[in-house]
């Protein structure tokens, strides 16, 4: 039992944690606004939870099990809320996404 | 922010955990991390929030600012009346110990002297910083650009 | 143990003050000082002081940051829509000269630090705040609040009373003050309904 | 079987430990990446986007702070910042979107309530 949880923690956690490196890279990297949001969105989402996950097995259940779960639910519920909201903003306030490739380079920051 | 259904939504729905949670930060502040200033933040947190999705009228019905500015000093009196308390029960100003309850206490209906004690002074605490950054807020967003 | 994660935090913060004294874009300032609470409250975490890091998670990262903001909506802003949608960050440097100003700091800088040539040092068991309360707080206060376990609300509520009074009497006075400044003039106070109704143009 | 499990029951919590270290340093490099497009980000939207991505590894470098150092009640912590996260994020687009606190009832959409 305590073997399984050992894996299922570190399988859990170094997922979490890849994901999480992976939609840092995805914010630096990707050329413009549009793009960028699905970086945000893997580690906000994904990455944060895959974390939280593995943190719950290292406790028995308890308030600590409680509260981490408050902290997921929030995570969840905040984190795509803004990615929405962000989108939206940028939408109404005359950002398109750019589609081609050769204007994507002209519009490199 | 008419044009945000969802924040709209997913406030209404972020707003009651976000008051149980200050309830919990001020009543358990003796126990864990927090106490009163914490828990008035995050009271005035929650309301400045609903101001900010719903706009000042509807926050305003919420809490009205006449009432606010009363609270900013019924805390203060919370604090004061409780030494004053520990006071005319014949003990010094803010000493807690003569608020022990003889029987109450000893049956656990009230807490021991110096845990009521606390728990007074935190609640005006809250009170005061609740009613305080709300004002502050409703002193900044009820005004206009200053036009140059 | 906990250096690797003690010196990067530690490095984000000076990088975070750095990019506050340097951007020009105003907006982007009051952003990054909600990453620097957010970063200064995890670094109080590490030092152990969760009280202090809560606070500092309310006051500077939530209450500051939107009045902050709200000051800012307040104030004329020249660069009306280049301040919105695009960064003119890093330019505009004023024109004077900084030899003055820098002399002055330097200057500052250097009496504090002979300030501080009279306090104790670090750790001395003879200091005053080791030796005053002769059991101190930490030893006293379980028995005193009948086992309660948070010795800072024990010392802020209760051994030091008064101060807190005090420090309560003074965020009173902060927001009757503000309430003086800011409150518009009587003749129009007491009509927000109206006003709401009517939709005013600022 | 039995030799694994020895062998894990006796530094167990040495192992596990070593997966918060390993997730901690992720979240830190995360926090950098997210810190350098806040910096560079040529719109607003990258900041805030930025800024949200930092308070979101805050809480989670909060929560492994937490297990690492077996001091569990930091957790309040990460849930007051989720919070407030959320709702330093609405100041945002708020000011961005409107410029200002008081223009609600004169904006346009003021009558197609949700």
């Amino acid at each position: 039992m305590m073997v399984l949880i050992s894996i299922l923690t570190w399988l859990l956690l170094l997922s979490g944690s890849f994901f999480a490196v992976v939609g840092g890279i995805g914010i630096v990297r990707l050329p413009e606004f549009f793009s960028r949001l699905h970086g945000g969105g893997i580690t906000d989402t994904l990455g944060a939870g895959l974390i939280i996950a593995g943190l719950l097995f290292q406790e028995d259940l308890s308030l600590v099990t409680v509260k981490l779960l408050m902290i997921l639910f929030f995570l969840m519920v905040t984190s795509p809320t803004s990615c929405h909201a962000l989108a939206r903003s940028a939408m109404t306030q005359g950002f398109k996404p750019v589609l081609e490739v050769d204007t994507l380079d002209s519009n490199k920051n | 922010m008419n044009s945000f259904p969802i924040i709209r939504v997913i406030t209404k729905l972020l707003i009651p955990y976000i008051l149980l949670f200050g309830l919990y930060v001020q009543f358990h502040g003796d126990f864990g991390p927090g106490g009163g200033f914490q828990a008035g933040v995050i009271f005035a947190a929650a309301l400045i929030l609903y101001g900010l999705v719903y706009g000042l009228p509807a926050v305003h019905k919420v809490a009205p600012p006449k009432v606010i500015e009363k609270l900013t000093a019924l805390g203060l009196l919370v604090y004061a009346g409780t030494g004053l308390a520990c006071m005319l029960l014949g003990g010094n100003f803010l000493d807690y110990d003569v608020l022990n309850h003889g029987i109450l206490t000893e049956n656990h209906f009230l807490p021991e002297g110096q845990h009521l004690g606390i728990f007074l002074v935190e609640l005006g605490v809250g009170i005061t910083v609740t009613a305080v950054m709300t004002m502050i807020f409703y002193a900044f967003a009820g005004r206009e650009r200053v036009t140059s | 143990m906990m250096d690797f994660i003690v010196i990067p935090i530690l490095a984000l913060l000076a990088a975070t003050a750095v990019t506050v004294a340097r951007i020009r874009n105003l907006w982007a300032a009051v952003m990054f000082t909600g990453i620097y609470s957010f970063l200064s409250a995890s670094w109080m975490l590490i030092l152990d002081a969760p009280d202090v890091a809560f606070t500092e998670a309310a006051v500077g990262a939530g209450i500051t940051t939107i009045l902050m903001l709200a000051t800012l909506s307040l104030t004329p802003r020249r660069h009306r829509k280049s301040s919105r949608l695009s960064s003119e960050d890093f330019e505009e440097r004023p024109s004077k000269s900084p030899v003055f100003p820098l002399l002055i700091v330097t200057i500052t800088g250097c009496a504090l630090v002979y300030g501080t040539f009279d306090m104790p040092h670090f750790g001395d068991p003879n200091a005053p705040i080791q030796v005053y309360p002769e059991p101190s707080f930490v030893e006293k206060s379980q028995p005193d609040m009948h086992g309660l376990p948070n010795v800072v609300t024990a010392v802020l509520a209760s051994y030091r009373g008064y101060d807190t009074l005090g420090e309560t009497a003074v965020i009173f006075t902060a927001g009757i003050a503000v309430l003086l400044i800011l409150r518009k003039n009587t003749d129009d106070q007491g009509s927000s309904e109206s006003q709401s109704v009517t939709g005013e143009n600022a | 079987m039995d030799l694994l499990l020895a062998a894990t029951e006796t530094n167990d919590l040495l192992f596990n430990d070593y997966a918060l270290v390993v997730t901690s340093v992720a979240i830190l490099v995360t926090m950098i990446l997210a810190l350098i497009r806040a910096m560079l980000g040529p719109t607003v939207f990258d900041r805030v986007l930025a800024l949200n991505m930092f308070g979101t590894k805050t809480v989670l470098l909060i929560c492994v702070i937490g297990f690492l150092t077996k001091r569990t009640d930091f957790l309040d912590l990460a849930l007051l910042y989720s919070l407030m996260n959320f709702i330093g994020m609405v100041a945002l687009l708020r000011f961005s979107e409107y410029g200002s606190f008081r223009e609600e009832g004169a904006e346009i959409g003021s009558s197609a309530k949700s």
